[in-house]
Parts: C-alpha cells; structure tokens; sequence
C-alpha cells in the first residue's frame, strides 16, 4: 500500500474531496499546514519595497491505497487542485508496509 | 426649558451604547469573513469611527446640524465646534447632542464595510470614508433631522432607519458593484471563520441598539421606554421569524437567528417612537421575512455585497420607513399611519426613504468609481489571495 | 409622584444592562463546552431571550404583574401590553418598568441551558422555554414580586435571588436528570473549548450584574448605590474564596475564580437592597466556598447538571436568600435579619426559598418528562457525536 | 444640595462603565501574549478587580478619601466604610462615589501586568497588588483627589492622568525591570496569539472611558458632556497618529491603531474636564505619535516592559499632564493654561506629574524587589517555559 | 525503524497516551486533524432528507519506534482506541530510515 | 527522494526556516503538533506535589528533497534548532517514490 500526501490549496480542498470521492476514493485525512514553495511564496509590493509571505495556508491530504490505485487517485487530486499558478502545491508517494482497521483489528494490505 | 440632569444622565449614557455600536459591528462582520481578513475587517469599523469623529468635530457636524441652508445642508457655524460650549439644547447639553449625532455617523460607515470587505485597499477605504460621510451622511442628516427638505416634507425618521440604514445598506451595495466580486465568489465556499465572534458583536449591537433608539428621545421618560421596548421586541421577533424562515429551507443557521435580530433592529428604527410593541412584533417578524429573502435573492443574483448591508440595512430601513407609514400610532408619538387612516404619512415615507435610496446609492456609485479609476478601490490580485491582514497591516489575526 | 427623569434613565440604562447578559450567559456557557457545541450553546440564550420577549409581551407581563387573582397569578389586563400608554408607575414610565422586568425573564431562561447542554433539540427547547417561562417563572415572579402569597409573606428578594436563581438552578438540575447525562460523561474528559470566551461572558455578566441589582431599587438614589457596591464587593470575595479553596485542593483555575465571581453575584442578589458592604463581604466568600463545594459534591454523584447552573445559581441562590434573613440591617432597607435578633425575617426566607425550589423543581421535572416523551427532548446519538452546531444549525463554529 | 436624581443615574452608569475597563484591559492584554499565557494574563485582571474592590471597602478608601492627615494620607474614619449610609455627598449618594472611586483604583493595578506579564508568579501579584495599591494608589489618590498635597498646589486632574497612567505606566517599567526579561525575549519573535482579542479589549476600553472621563465630572451636566466628547475626539486623532506614523514606518498595523486610540485616551484624561473639542484633536495625535516613539524607544533599550504600559500610560498620562497645563481653557472648566498665558498652572502640572512618576517608580522598584528576595516574583524557568496557564492555573485556554 | 501512524477518535486520544505510557512508550507526536472513511461520516436525519457529515475531527498519532515493537505499539493503540463502532480508525506503517536526536545530533537506528 | 520530518522547539521554527532557506531549501510544509519525548516532558513543582506537563506544543516541518541533499538538510535543521536542553525533538527520514509537482502534472526525479 502506498500513503499519498498531497498539499493543496485550500480553497481547492472542497473541490478535491468531492472528485476523490466520485472516483471512488472516500476515505482521507485532512490536516491543516503551512507551506512555502521553491518560489518563496507571494511578492508584494508595499510602498516601493518588496515584501514576501513565504508562509501560505495549505490543506495536506493523506490517502492510503493499493499500489495499483495510486496513479489514478493522483491524477484526480491534480486535475481538481490545478490553478495552473505558482502555489498549487505537491503530491508525494510514501510506502506502507502495514495498515490496521482499529474498529476490528483487522490488518489491510 | 433648561438642563435637565436626568435626560442629561441618559444621553450620555446612550451615548456610550451606542460607541460601542461601531467595533459591535466590526466584530459581527469580523467574525464573517475568512481569517486572513478578520483584521482588516474589524479595523475598519474602527477606522471608520476615528474618521468620522474627528470630521465631525471639524465640520460633519455644523454640515448636519448648522443652520439650514435651501434646505439641503447646514450652514458652517459650527465649524470646529465653535461657540458650543457648556450650554443646552432643548433639556441636554448641546455637546452631549453632538456627542450623540456622532456616534450615529460613524455607524454608518462602519456599515458600509459590507459591500468591500476582504478586498478594500486600507487607503483608498480611509479617503472614501471620510468623502462619504462628507457627501452622503451629512447632507442626509441635514434633510431629515437638521430641518432640511424630508423634515420639512412630514417624513417620521424617529432614529435614523433613512439616514443610518437605507443609506448605508444601498450605498453598500454600489460600492459592491464598483469595487467587484471577491476572487473565487461563486467558485468556492467563503466560511465565516469565527461565527462566535459574530455573535459576540450582536450581543454589542442589540445592547446598544437601547442607546441608539430609546436615545433619540432625547429625554429620559415614556417615549424612550416606549422605543425601548419596541426594540426589544422587534429584534426578538426578527430572529424567530429568520430562524423559522430559514429552518424551513434548511438547518436554522445561528447566523440566520443574529441576522433577523438586526433586521429587526433596523426596521424598528425609524419607527421606534411612534408604534406599539404589538406593532413592533409584526415589524420585526416581517423585517425577518424580507430580508432574508432579499438576501436569497442577492445571492441568485450572484452579487458579492458581501456581509449582507444591503439585505438587512438596505431593505430591512425601507421596510422600517414604511411600516412607520402603516402603523403608526398617535397614543405613541403623535402621528397616525395607514392602519389609522393616515395616507399621507405613508406616502411621506415613501418619499423620504426613496429620496434618500436614490441619494445615497447614486454619489456613492459615482464616488466609489472616481476613487477606483484614480487611486484603486482594489488590493492587487496577490494581496487579496494572501489576505488584507498580512497585505494592508502587515498582520496576523491569530498566532 | 410623578415621572423623575434621574429614576428612568438610571432604570432605562440598568435595562439596557441586564439585557446584556443574556448574551453574557451564552459566552459564559459557550466558553465551557466542546467545540462542537459552542454554537449551540450561545444560541440558546439568544433564543431564551427572543422567546421571552415576545411571550412577556403578550401575556408574560400580565401574568406576573397583572392584578393579583388569589395569590398565586396575575390577572390579564395587561395582555399584549394593552392599556400600558406613556404614563409612568411610581417615578418610572410603565413600560420601563416592563421592559426591566422582561430582561429578568429572559436570562432566567438562559441560565437553564446548563442542564441540558450539548444534548438538547433546538425544538425541544424554543417548546421548553416557551411553556417553562410561562408555568414557572411568570407565577414566581407574581407570588414574589407581583404581589402573590410570597410576598404577602413578608419574604424578602431584592432582585431575584429566589425568583431568577433558585428556580434556574433548581430547574436546570431537574432537567439534567430527565435529559440524561452526555455521552461520554465520566468516561473521557470534555474540556471548555475557549476559557476566553467564559472570561468575557463573566465580564459582561459582572458589569450586566451593576443593572440587575441597582436597577432593581428602582430609582437613582443611595440605595441604588448601596446595591451596587455590595454587588461588587460579593462578586470580589466570591472569586478570591473559590480561587484560594480550589488552590487548596490543586490548581486554582481562573474557571474557577470567575465561577467565584458569579456565585458571589447570585448571593448578593437578594441581599443588594439589604444588607452593608461588610456584610457583603461575608455572603460573598461563603458563596464561593459553598456553591464550589456544591460543585464538587455534583461530580461526586455524577450528575450531569453540565455547567453548574445548580451549584452556582441554586445554592447560591439558596444561600443569598438565607443570607438576606441573616445581615439585613433597618438602616440600609428597613428590614433587620438575625443578626439583629430577628428571627421571623430570617423563617420567612427559608419558607420563600424552600417554596420556590420545590415549584420551580417540581414543576421543571414534569413538564420536561413531558415533552422527553411527546416530541423528545433529546437529539439522536449521532446528532450528539457529530455536535449540535452541525446537527441543529447545520454550521461550524470556527472555519 | 441634596440627591439629584440624573447625576446619581449617571454616576451608577458610569460605575458600570469603568467597571468593565478592569476585564477590558485583560483582553486588551490576553490578546497580545502567547497563548500559553493567555488565561493568567486575562485572569490578573480579573485578580485585580477582586483584590482591590475587598481592600477598598476594608481601608483603602478611607485611606484614600478620609479627611486628611498632613497632606499625605486620609484618615481611618471610614474603615469598613463606617459611618457612609444611604445619604450623599455633593448631589450624589457617598456610596456612588466610593463605588465610582473604586473602579479606578482596580484599573490601575490591572494595568501594572504588562511589566510582569508572562512571567509573575500567581501568589506573588496576589501580595504585590495587594501592597501596591495600598502604598501607592492610595496616597496618590489622596495627593489629588483627596484633599492631599498636590491638590493644595492647584495641579489638575480631571479623571486620573496622573493617579491612575503616570502611576502605573511608570511603575509597570520599574516592576520589569525587577522581574527581569522573558526567557527568549530578543531571541525569537512573541507573536501576540489573537489580536482580535486585544481589539475587543480595546472596545471595551474606548466604550467604558465615557465612564471613565465623562464620569468624573461627578454630574450630569454639560462638563460631562465635554469631556465625553473629547474623550472620544483625543481617541479618534490617536488612533489616527499612531496608525499613520507606523505606516510611515512600514506596516499599518490594527494592534497600532488601537494602541493609539488608548495613548489618546490616556491623555485626555487629566484634560477631559478642562479642554474643548478642537485641543483634544491636538492632544491625542500628540499622544499617539509620543507613545509610538516611547514604544521604539523601550524596544530599542531592549527594555521588556511587556505590554507597554510604559510607553502607552506612562508617557500618555505624562503628555496628558502637561497638556492640561497647556491647553486648559477657562470657559471649559475654569482653570487656564499656557496657551492662555497661564504659566503657573502649567508648571503645576509638571511638579504634580513628576511627584507622582518618582513615588510610584520609587515605591514600586522597592516593593517588588522586597517581594522578589523575600518569596520570588516569578515564576521558575520551566513554568515560564510550559506557561502560566498550565503551570499557575493548571488549565488550557483553548482545547 | 517504523513510524506508526495512527488516526484516532479524539474522546479516546487519552487514554490511548496513557495505555502507550503503560507499555513504556513515552514518546509521541499528535496533530489534530480531520478524516473521512469508507462509509463517508456520519448520517444525519432532518426533516425527512439525510444530511452527511463526513468530515470528523480526528487525532493522529505518530510514534517511531524499533521494528520489533510495531506490533506492541499496534496492539496497544488498537485495544485502547476501539469501540467497536465506525469512525474508530486506522494505523499506518511506514519505513523510517533514518532517526535524529537533535539535541545531541545522535543518530538512534 | 526522501522526506525529511523534523520535530522542532515552536520557539526555533523560524530559525530553522532561515538557515534552511539560506542553504537553499526553500519548499517545505510545516504543521502545528503536540509531542511528548522520552523524558514525558517537564515537571513542574507544585506544592509538594509534582505535575507533569507531558504534551508540549511543537512544529512539525517536513522536506521532500534528494537524497544527496538529506544529510545537509539535517545538519542545518540540527544546528537551527538545538538548545542542548530536553525537548529539542527529532528528525525522521522516511522514503518517498514518488513526487508530483501539481500544478504541471509533472513528476519530479
Ligand atoms: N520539497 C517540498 N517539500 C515539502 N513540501 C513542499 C515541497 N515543495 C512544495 N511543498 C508544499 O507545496 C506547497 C506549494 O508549493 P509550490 O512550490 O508553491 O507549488 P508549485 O511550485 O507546485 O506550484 C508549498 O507551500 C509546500 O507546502
Ligand atoms: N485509506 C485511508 N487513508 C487515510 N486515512 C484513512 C483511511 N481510512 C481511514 N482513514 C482515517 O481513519 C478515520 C476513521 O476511518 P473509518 O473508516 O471511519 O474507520 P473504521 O472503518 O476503521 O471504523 C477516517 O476519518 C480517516 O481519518
Ligand atoms: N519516537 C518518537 N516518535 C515520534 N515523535 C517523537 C519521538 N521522539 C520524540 N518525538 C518528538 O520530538 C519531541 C521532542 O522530543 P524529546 O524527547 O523531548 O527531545 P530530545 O530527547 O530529543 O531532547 C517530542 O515532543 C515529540 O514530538
């Protein structure tokens, strides 16, 4: 199994939860972060200076599924999260060795 | 007639409420938009009451109240509060008129926050502020309390449902034409970030709102009673009848039950001195009603007049203007309505509350968009995206 | 005697007081429950207020001041406040004196939702308030104040000792048990989700408290002043005696100092108009210890009586009654307690107090046993673990 | 002159109003700590409400207000408050005015946490604020107010620049530098945790200094209405000052604005009964602009007086000092000052300001030092480091 | 070296500390978020319709530990979390391949 | 790839933020966590008694950079934000496969 952790906008979040779910993709955990990208963030300019606010509220969503599922569940989280700007945030592909259902002890793999 | 301690002791005591109004109302619009611009949205109430205070000391005052000029504007010999001193006016201390008039102007303002919130460039906001109180409060003011051409015409405003409320709720809604949609409106959900906060500026707004209109009396004795407790009632039945309303379209929001309350605050206003409380609980209940219908139908219309000035000052104030038309009551405050036979009076308020829509939403627009195409109504698309906090004041609300 | 224009601003300003409160409650009560339930919880004393205004206005009034019919109800003259014009009764208008009393009403509604916190249906409880208010608090308030048999009685309650706090807490507590304790209760901790907002509900109920009392004199003289400082003398040695027994018994919570403050309020209450600031001193710490020991002997039992209504307003109450028939002295109100070596006073309280918690109890057990099996009192188990903001307003609190 | 009605409505409200300052500085400073230290930061406001109202009743206002004893301290007459009933003293109940006096004398210790905050030990301010207020505020009071030396001199306080801002403004600099630096304080930034706490704070303050000055005149009259009005003028032009003097150096910060609209407030409090409206302009964007500078100054000497009281009432009340001696104008309260040729007053001024900053810093520098080797004023490095809240109150402030 | 990642019902998030301290885990870290099963929340009745809430608040809870304490840790966590009804959660194991101490700069394997 | 998850003192975060961006790893996502350390914290003396504080708030901070890059993002967030005192936090490096940038659908190494 793989978890897939995603940092998103959040005002994409809405939007990526509903299209995860019309492909089938329910279960996920939402935290919410704070981000800065290679681009340090947004320029401003402010009274002939440039200021930088490097650190942006961003939604990172963690999903775990078989590793045959993993390429369509990131493409639906980059088709719904893609603004196309700078700041549309990352994907990344993190193996798990084991997963447990709490509620029955059950192990998934 | 003489000072009179006892009214004296009221004024400024209403006086007080009705400060506490402006940050009230700045927390109940805070608590609607989006963290990264609680700030900014809390400030401006704010700022908009520093703005109009020291105007008003300067010349909004003798603008409102200085003696008529063609019955449009009052003359300048108030100017900088000259030759007021420690004397009264009717059975209070003029200064404490003056005090009180303040405190309503810079509501007023403070309103029209509504229609720019989370998109107004601090600056630009501080320029219009002081313009619009300057162009649109204080000649409305002067038309219906400084003895200017709506006094004149028989028009009941018992305390500022035109001048406060009409005004405010339409201007609101043209700058929200001028100034555009928030980025993203209609794309993805806007939470209030803190509905709390929301209902903490209510709690200010509905005890304040004794001040604003048992105030207007201007004395202390059974016409303030009576506009008291019509206020009460008004805002109660305002929030029954949103709440039902909007449990019978959905969940019964607790932003629905606040906002009928100052719907039925604001319908009230106007008629505070002059109706019943039977009366007050069907205006209230009705100001419910329409405005949140008003605000559905906003929301079709796809208009980002966002925290709702229009439908709940704008069109909640008309309805207060007429309902004061239909029911008021001559055991009251001396005049009768419709009910009693009155049909003058009704269309009196028709008149006022149409004068002063037309008024204020037309020097509005025209202001809002001189401002916009000279110095920028806007923030850039960047600054919007990160927030007015972090953009405009260099903030964070909360660490 | 006349209209006195000191008397009615003084009481529309202890109005404009009081009613601040009930908001105040709601912080208060907010602060202390999970995050999940903060909107819930504000909004049922906002409700409690909007429900009590209009039912005091239609016949809440009448039945408690209306013409007293055999002791025990008042009669219906004043349905829908007819007949109450601009005149005044004593040295305040009518309606002024109307609206005082409805905002006693109203928070005495508010301080209910202890007992049913986080469990309630939004239904449930508009259909609770609205019968409860009528067949509780609108008689208490005839037998004590209306001119019932309480009164007759020679019982003595300043401004609600027993009318506002022991028929609430002693209310709430029948409500609890018939409600049923929360999910999870004893099981996992359920931590206040915001103290904050409980310290600005306890301000606010502090500075609504200055109304309550010294309102309650009803004219703007030195007994209004007694009142005040005896007020603020109890709410002091309340905070500083819970603080110093909970520091003995661990930490000393700032929960805890504020909860002081409110139990020393509840004590005075009965007491303002009759007892000395030293005197107050006295009622003050022993409310603290008293209602903090009450609390302790709450949890003991596992009631669930969630935010303490009973212990703090209830015993509190009980004791401020007690109290009044102790340190009463002729020079503040004309009535001597025990301590001046009357003993009929001091019988009096006790009847009065232990007759109002045994109708207010009685009457809450029945009535909400009643509507828990008709309509339900309490939401669905799901409703509960998702939190009422979501499941009854469909809304969150904060974004 | 016997009781006048509409003075004493006044004096109950404006108790009230100040009443709600003493919370008001605790969310006006809860805001700007971090948020492990946000409930003891709130909470010693509330201490200090408690404290001082136990300790006035007991001794401190007979100390304060007895008749005097050389010039320095009042007389023991009213320990206990012996011997005040119901009956007056000029046209309000002496019991209204030892209220009123009482809520000054609490705001004043409430404002010393910001040269401890997030660091003094729960029992230790306890002690400290206990002693504080008897060594310090009570004989300044009586210097002033009560019959003292500095009121022999002719030197003019209307409502408490130099008693209540020039006293604890200076002695919250001289209690940090006892208690020393907060552990980081320099090294890593201290972000204040929610500054829309600090501006409802900043509410309450505004609205409760109607009180506060507008109370002072101790009648409902048009001096009353003076100062309210320039109360609110002085807070409006500092907000403005400071707001734009800090955009000036980079951000226009929300915290700035308000912190400006406190140094106006601040300032025109010894003037409120002596200037007219167009003076206050002057004095409050005076003060805004000092106060910020006194601001960069403290942070450039690395000076960790926390909360600026210092910069803010310090500097403020000694601004507002001088100003009364400057700007006074003898149609407004009698007295002139420099600009009217009146240079006695003026330097009056400054020997009364001056006594007042050299006892309260001396007096406090010794106390807290005595406190600090006797039984620690602060807290151990890991409490400081987990939080006051935890490790002084054992609770959370939010879950 | 694994990092167990488990996500919690908050109300049992104490006594899952206290059952881990029991078993001489000490160390931990958690972070408040938000997760969505397979059976997508909870669902409401209200007037007729059904109203989901799918989005809960959760806790996660991450402890590294040694390979041969993966199971303890599951097991403890499992038994002190479950209560047997949806929305008990789940636990994630993944790989870690490298751990610090930064207080010493020490590398724990 | 790997990502690098630091537990960091709040107080050092920012620090820790620059020294990395002066060795040129600007992107990193940052959460706001709780965590509890060998040493279960601080204990504090309280009238005899002791108390013990064991969930002390931290910041999370995880770096997705190559794995040529691991040991000098260590070192730098090391340096940043070691005190010598208990409570420092730890560093994790856990495997990634694979990384998308989302907002040009493109994957990265
Ligand atoms: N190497 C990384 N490691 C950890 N988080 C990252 C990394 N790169 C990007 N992120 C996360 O993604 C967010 C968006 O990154 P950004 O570079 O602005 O987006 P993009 O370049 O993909 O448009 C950042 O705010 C951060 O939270
Ligand atoms: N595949 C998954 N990926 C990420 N998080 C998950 C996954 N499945 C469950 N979760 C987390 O576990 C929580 C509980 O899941 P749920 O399915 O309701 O529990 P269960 O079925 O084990 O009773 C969810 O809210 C979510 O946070
Ligand atoms: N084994 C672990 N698993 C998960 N998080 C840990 C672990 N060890 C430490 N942490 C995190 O690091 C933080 C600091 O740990 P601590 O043991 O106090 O530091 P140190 O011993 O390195 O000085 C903890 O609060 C916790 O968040």
């Amino acid at each position: 199994m793989k978890m897939i952790t995603a940092v998103v906008r959040p005002e994409r979040f809405e939007r990526v939860m509903e299209e995860l779910e019309n492909e089938g993709y329910i279960a996920l955990t939402a935290t919410e972060v704070k981000g800065r990208g290679e681009q340090k963030g947004i320029k401003l300019q402010f009274r002939g200076r440039t200021m930088e606010v490097d650190l942006l509220d961003k939604m990172k969503i963690e999903i775990v599924v078989d590793e045959n599922e993993v390429d369509r569940v990131i493409e639906t989280i980059t088709s719904a999260a893609r603004t196309g700007k700078i700041g549309d945030g990352r994907i990344f592909v993190i193996p798990v060795e084991k997963s447990v259902r709490i509620r029955t002890g059950e192990i998934i793999s | 007639m003489g000072l009179d301690s006892g009214d004296t002791a009221w004024i400024l005591a209403a006086t007080a409420l009705v400060l506490l109004m402006t940050p009230g109302v700045g927390l109940f619009y805070g608590g609607m938009v989006r963290r990264k611009n609680a700030l900014s949205t809390i400030s401006l109430s704010f700022l908009a009451l520093a703005i109009v205070s020291v105007q008003w000391v300067l010349f909004g005052y003798t603008l409102s109240f200085g003696s008529d000029v063609n019955g449009v504007i009052g003359g300048l010999e108030y100017t900088g509060l000259a030759g007021i001193g420690l004397e009264e006016t009717g059975t209070i201390p003029h200064l404490g008129f003056v005090a009180f008039q303040l405190t309503f102007a810079a509501i007023t303002l403070a309103i029209l926050v509504s229609g720019m919130a989370e998109r107004v460039r601090l600056s630009s906001f501080i320029l219009f502020g002081f313009l619009w109180t300057t162009l649109v409060y204080d000649p409305l003011a002067h038309w219906v309390w400084g003895g200017g051409w709506l006094a004149e015409l028989g028009a009941l405003d018992f305390a500022g449902g035109t001048v406060v409320h009409i005004s405010s709720g339409f201007s609101a809604l043209a700058i929200a034409f001028v100034i555009g949609r928030r980025a993203g409106f209609g794309e993805h959900s806007m939470e209030p970030h803190s509905i709390p906060m929301t209902l903490i500026g209510s709690a200010l707004l509905w005890f304040g709102w004794f001040g604003f209109n048992a105030g207007s009396a201007l004395q202390a004795n059974g016409l303030a009673a009576n506009a008291l407790i019509v206020t009460n009632t008004a805002a109660s039945a305002g929030a029954i009848a949103w709440l039902l309303a909007s449990w019978y379209h959905g969940k019964p929001s607790s932003l629905g039950m606040v906002s009928g309350a100052i719907a039925g605050l604001v319908a009230i206003t106007p008629a505070a001195g002059f109706v019943d409380p039977l009366a007050s609980i069907a205006i209230g209940a009705v100001a419910g009603i329409i405005c949140y219908s008003a605000m559905l139908f906003r929301i079709g219309k796809g208009w980002d007049e966002s925290l709702d000035a229009w439908a709940v000052h704008g069109i909640g104030g008309l309805w207060g203007a007429i309902a004061t038309g239909i029911f008021a009551k001559e055991s009251v405050g001396e005049y009768s309505g419709l009910i009693y036979g009155n049909v003058e009076q009704f269309i009196a308020q028709i008149i006022a509350a149409g004068s002063a829509l037309v008024y204020a939403f037309a020097v509005t627009l025209i202001l809002a968009k001189i401002i916009d195409m000279t110095v920028g109504l806007r923030v850039s698309e960047e600054e919007e995206y990160v927030g007015l906090d972090i953009s405009q004041h260099g903030e964070k609300a909360y660490a």
